[in-house]
């Protein structure tokens, strides 16, 4: 995307748009894939993408960020957003995700099920229980029966992969799409009770956006043709 | 040539500043060791990471400028003031330093966000603060403030008031006085409070990313964008970020007048 | 621009207050500690006194109630330590009073450089004040002071670091600029006191113990002090008919100055150390003044010796320090003539 | 009582003075308003809370006594020494201050981490430092030495050798004119670089997060604890920075002697 | 502790070489920029000169291939500014120098009790140096610098800040300690030269322009300044059979000193401006020197009168001022009999 203020064609009648589109941070390179698409099919639109938590984003508009549409990595947040009256009609759900184990290159611990994170010799590292990386790490062990003791519990997703990554920490719970996006540097391990834990991807046009039209253009190509981006970067389907 | 000699320093001292320097430095040698040179050229040159840079070279200086603004005179009032108030205020001061950047971006929002304390004031007047590049000027001059301030107020205070008497005495208003001997006096320690500033503007993130979000052009930081990266590509965010230290020795040797920090 | 001046700083034992007339030099003198800097630092503005007035020209500096900030007084103040700007070179320093006080940039600079020229340092006016000895700072921050034009010129110690091949041109030339300006100046030296000032007014323990013409006073001291710093000999007592009573009861006979001292009021008898005899033995009666004393130092002086006892001082030849066997710890005999001794009163200044 | 009078600061800079007061305190203050007081009692006081205050006031403590063992020589050193490679050196020791603190904690794992540049030899001698306390000393002695070191260097050199050079002239040797002189002259310079040393490291969250992990207890300091809060509840993460607020301005206002800043 | 000088520091232009016999106290004099403060601070390893050699004692302190520290020295320095340590007490900063040179806490504070009382300064010890006045602080730098007890003691105008009160006494005091030392002191005051001083440097310029024994060179100065300083007249040129002849031409008369001077070689005519009587015009012949001058200055000097002409000066009656009409630019003759008149050769100190 372009400077907005440097835009020489001028943003006055018959310029440039712009559509601001906020996303969970995990959505990040298939959003920008996605941008791609959507600006060779509106070659007079400028699409400027925004990551984050998507508790801070939801933070964001209601302290007054300009927005156009919201992507969130989960419902929870999204309903926060609803609640505040700044969603313009109802969230649609356009993707799912699921846990996977982490470990670093050749997996030093020897990790093959979800039992073993719950191994004294294992130092663990996963989400804190605040984000939703967390509580799904949580809900898991629980209906597994199993007791983590990790050796820290990150603030993000990042946080986690950093540590695995750097192989300071044996073992981690993050999701697919992270494990797919971080290549060579992690190997992923699928576990079973994953399939009891789906995290659910919502997206919405915000209230008061001044592009509704394209707001809405933009979710028409998440949940239809822009599909395709998302499963390949592992998102799954929507239950919906 | 002849030489000032100076008094030379305690042999042993050298350990301690040898092992402060290696504790400083080697994580940094570290973390380039792990860069992937090969893909370096193409990740710096990005157009993210060039508008990144930009944003963050301009929105450094603006604020740097701003904290000259308001610190040298701050500073000042600091410096020249005795009584109970006067250790109250530098001690409030120094809060941008505590809070962590994140909580600051919160206490920027509660201010001035449209929830805010002036949001109403600053709505009626058509100014929208909050997530404009604007904002992040204000969340690094926060942030940046306490160092300028700090850096100036104990230059001010070892440099004494001798000077200053004399030029007083000889018919120089305050304001002369000030421009003409108080500053040019202490102007190693402003412009090391300057850097630092503008040191410290670079590299800021948590208040930026709270009270000015993080969008590309407008509010995406050079530290953003490495915070960004870090998700999907870590080494792009460590390359990134050795731009942004070699950015910031560059400005730090460039600016920096001689035999001032 | 006459001036008065009244000031009261407890913490430091200061009460004195004096007058100064327009366009009068006022030296004050006094030992180390008296208060002479304290009194000046007073005036310019640079310390609130606990009690007092500065009064100059009608307008109140100085009050219980007023308080006129230091560079709107116009009182330069040259300190005894130069104190020159160390980021200006010397022409600047010295044009920064003309410029602050509203002068152009070119006529700064050219007013600068005069008094560069006058106090014989026009060559060092592109260098730094780093770069200069003490006694160039010296006189530089002379030519800085004198630039600023002030009503009220307070110098401290101006003559302190100079070496004899200037010390008598820059007096020169301050005697012909303080001769139209109303002067404090500060000084240890009586050539200094003699030659720049109009009145003298001596400071001790933060009070002022005496004061009047500089040649009244140098020559005719009624403080220690004063005389000591005069280089003549002064006894206290009361005064008699004949001269002055010791409190010890030795008598004193000496010339009655104008007005002669009332009896039994305080006097002094004051002679020069060169009217003093130095004999072994006390003479046989006669109208001769007689001190008993102890040798307590010898100092070469010139082609003759002070023989120093205690306060008192006697100038002799070489030839009767080896007769009369001098040296410190002897007893010996001061003899000094009556028609030598002059008595004044103590006058009210003294307390 | 008489009084030395101060040279008149310009009546015009108290107003950019205020302003810049204003724009610090007035966040801080804002953010209180947000505060739901009912509540505040049971939030400061809940076991999380308390023992990340414990764990912060510890942890700052023991890296403000690292920044001045280490601090005190390689500033001595800097200010004392002249030369190209001390210039490039100084701007070194900038370096934390410009890295977004993940960054620093990046560049602190590349260095000491299990597989980092010394992970080797530190595994070897059975020493662990990822995900312990050590950890976060470590980490905020990284992002507080400069302020130590800059504060320090800059007092030295205002305060300039002239003392130093008496000093060594009367016999004493480089060591005693360190401590008996050249420090305590510096007294103030040295007493504001530790209180800005302190802190920061009372503040510090990126390096230690990313470091040392947080974990309750071993690793979880205040700030972490607040970022924890915000994504849950932004009432007790406000509460948490008020504590941290009062904290930092308590052992500012106590530790610092009376005069320095 | 005998000491061998050679200093050249070419930014500033000094090139200068003395010795120091053991126990002998050397006084440098000079103009203010001559080089007097350079030397002293290369004597005390605070300049690395360009070239030359310090040796104290036999030992090398400073050569091209040799420094030692300037705590190893143990050559303490009183500088000009007195620089006492302001957060140590009056007391602690005096039993600074015992303490750093191995002297336990309670033998430190004796020994600068001890020094406090000498130089009349006991009453000071708890005091912070902030609150002491000018002269207070000079006085116990100086303590601070004895009580070091250096093997070489440099001092920078020791008295400059001193009152006339307490001068004599530190002048006594340092007399005293200085007999037993090896000292440099560098002071604008003959008194102090005449009094603490074995022999004296001249320096002028960077270069030694005169050296000797303090009263030699004082009773028969060579250089200008060195006449200056003793408060006598000098006449350079070349020496004739009869006296000395200057640039211009005119014959000075003069009695040949010992050695006389080969006549043709530089030679130098010394009288005393109390040896000089002024007449409106020239005396007819005779075999008197007639010198004709215009005045330029009068200065008072106790009940005489100081007639200064250009370089040349007279010691003249008020009566005779009054009688002459003497005022400056007034053109007259300084006459001065030849048997008033000393001849010296320019010894080859002389540059
Ligand atoms: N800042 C100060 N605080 C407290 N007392 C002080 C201070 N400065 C000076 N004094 C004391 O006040 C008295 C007067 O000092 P002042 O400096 O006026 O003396 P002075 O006459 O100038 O002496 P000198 O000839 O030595 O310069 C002295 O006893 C001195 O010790
Ligand atoms: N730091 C310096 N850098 C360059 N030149 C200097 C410096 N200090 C002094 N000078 C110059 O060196 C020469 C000798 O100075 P020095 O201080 O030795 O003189 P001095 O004989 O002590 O004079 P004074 O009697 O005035 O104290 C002077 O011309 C002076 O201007
Ligand atoms: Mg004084
Ligand atoms: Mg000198």
């Amino acid at each position: 995307g372009d400077d907005a203020g440097a835009g020489g064609a001028g943003t006055g009648d018959g310029g440039e748009r712009t559509l601001t589109v906020f996303a969970a941070a995990s959505l990040t390179t298939t959003f920008e894939e996605l941008e791609e698409l959507f600006e060779d099919a509106h070659p007079d639109v400028d699409v400027r993408l925004s990551f984050g938590g998507s508790s801070d984003l939801v933070a964001q508009i209601t302290e007054g960020a300009r927005a156009d549409v919201l992507a969130s990595a989960d419902i929870a947040n999204m309903d926060k957003l609803v609640s505040a009256g700044l969603a313009a009609g109802d969230p649609a759900e356009f993707a799912t995700n699921m846990l996977m184990i982490a470990v670093p290159p050749g997996n030093p611990a020897g990790i093959a099920t979800l039992a073993d994170l719950a191994r004294k010799d294992v130092e663990l590292v996963l989400c804190q229980p605040e984000v939703p990386c967390g509580r799904a790490a949580l809900e898991v062990a629980d209906a597994a029966g199993l007791t983590f003791s990790p050796v820290s519990e990150e603030e993000s997703v990042s946080g986690v992969l950093t540590k695995v990554e750097d192989g300071e920490a044996d073992a981690g719970l993050v999701y697919v799409t992270d494990v797919a996006a971080a290549g060579d540097d992690l190997e992923g391990i699928d576990f079973p009770e994953a399939a009891d834990v789906v995290n659910h991807y919502p997206i919405v046009a915000v209230e008061g956006s001044e592009h509704a039209d394209l707001a809405q253009q933009w979710i028409d190509l998440v949940v239809g043709d822009g599909r395709q981006v998302l499963l390949d970067a592992g998102f799954g389907t929507p239950a919906s | 040539m002849s030489h000032t000699r100076h008094v030379g320093l305690p042999r042993w001292l050298f350990v301690p500043a040898l092992l402060a320097g290696a504790f400083v430095v080697l994580p940094v040698v570290a973390m380039t060791t792990r860069i992937a040179w090969a893909d370096f050229p193409s990740l710096v040159t990005s157009e993210a990471a060039r508008s990144a840079l930009l944003l963050s070279l301009k929105t450094s200086t603006a604020s740097t400028v701003l904290c000259l603004l308001l610190g040298i005179p701050l500073a000042s009032v600091l410096a020249r003031s005795e009584g109970r108030w006067i250790g109250v205020l530098r001690s409030l001061v120094l809060l941008p330093l505590v809070l962590p950047p994140v909580v600051g971006g919160i206490a920027l929002l509660s201010a001035f966000g449209r929830q805010g304390l002036l949001g109403g004031e600053l709505e009626a007047l058509g100014i929208r603060i909050a997530f404009t590049s604007v904002a992040v000027v204000l969340a690094q001059t926060f942030v940046s403030l306490p160092f300028l301030v700090v850096s100036l107020e104990g230059a001010l205070r070892t440099a004494g008031e001798r000077y200053d008497v004399v030029a007083a005495s000889l018919g120089a208003r305050p304001t002369t006085v000030l421009r003409r001997v108080t500053l040019p006096l202490v102007l190693p320690g402003l412009a090391s409070g300057a850097v630092l500033a503008f040191a410290r503007s670079l590299g800021e993130f948590g208040a930026t990313i709270t009270f000015a979000g993080s969008l590309e052009g407008t509010t995406r930081t050079l530290p953003l964008l490495i915070y960004n990266l870090r998700v999907t590509d870590a080494d792009a965010a460590v390359a990134m970020s050795l731009v942004l230290v070699v950015v910031a020795v560059l400005v730090i040797g460039l600016v920096r007048p001689k035999g001032s920090l | 621009m006459s001036a008065r001046v009244e000031v009261v700083v407890a913490e430091r034992g200061v009460d004195v207050a004096f007058d100064v007339a327009e366009g009068e030099t006022v030296a004050l003198l006094g030992p180390n500690g008296a208060g002479k800097s304290t009194t000046l630092a007073v005036l310019g503005g640079l310390l609130r006194p606990d009690g007092g007035h500065v009064v100059l020209d009608g307008e109140e500096l100085t009050g219980p109630a007023r308080w006129v900030a230091p560079h709107a007084r116009r009182t330069a103040l040259l300190a005894q330590d130069p104190l020159l700007f160390p980021h200006l070179s010397v022409l600047e320093n010295v044009a920064f009073g003309p410029r602050s006080t509203g002068a152009g940039r070119r006529a700064a600079r050219e007013s600068a450089a005069r008094w560069l020229a006058e106090v014989d340092a026009a060559d060092l006016a592109e260098r730094r004040p780093a770069q200069l000895s003490g006694g160039q700072a010296q006189r530089v921050a002379v030519a800085r002071a004198l630039a600023a034009e002030p009503r009220l010129l307070l110098l401290d110690e101006p003559m302190a670091a100079l070496d004899v091949a200037v010390a008598p041109a820059l007096r020169t030339l301050l005697r012909r600029v303080l001769a139209e300006r109303t002067t404090v100046v500060v000084t240890h030296h009586v050539l200094d006191a003699l030659l720049l000032a109009d009145r003298v007014v001596v400071l001790d323990g933060g009070r002022v113990v005496e004061q009047g013409a500089t040649a009244d006073v140098l020559s005719r001291p009624r403080s220690a002090f004063a005389a000591r710093f005069a280089g003549l000999n002064l006894v206290a007592g009361t005064a008699t008919p004949d001269g002055v009573r010791r409190p010890d009861g030795l008598l004193l006979h000496g010339t009655p100055g104008d007005p002669p001292p009332v009896a039994g009021s305080p006097a002094v008898a004051v002679f020069r150390p060169s009217a003093v005899a130095v004999h072994a033995k006390p003479p046989g009666g006669s109208p001769r003044n007689a001190l008993p004393v102890v040798v307590s130092e010898l100092e070469p002086l010139g082609d003759l010796v002070r023989v120093r006892a205690g306060e008192l001082a006697a100038d002799v030849t070489i030839a009767s320090v080896a007769e009369l066997g001098l040296a410190p710890g002897v007893a010996v005999t001061f003899v000094v003539k009556a028609t030598e001794v002059d008595v004044y009163a103590r006058g009210f200044h003294d307390r």
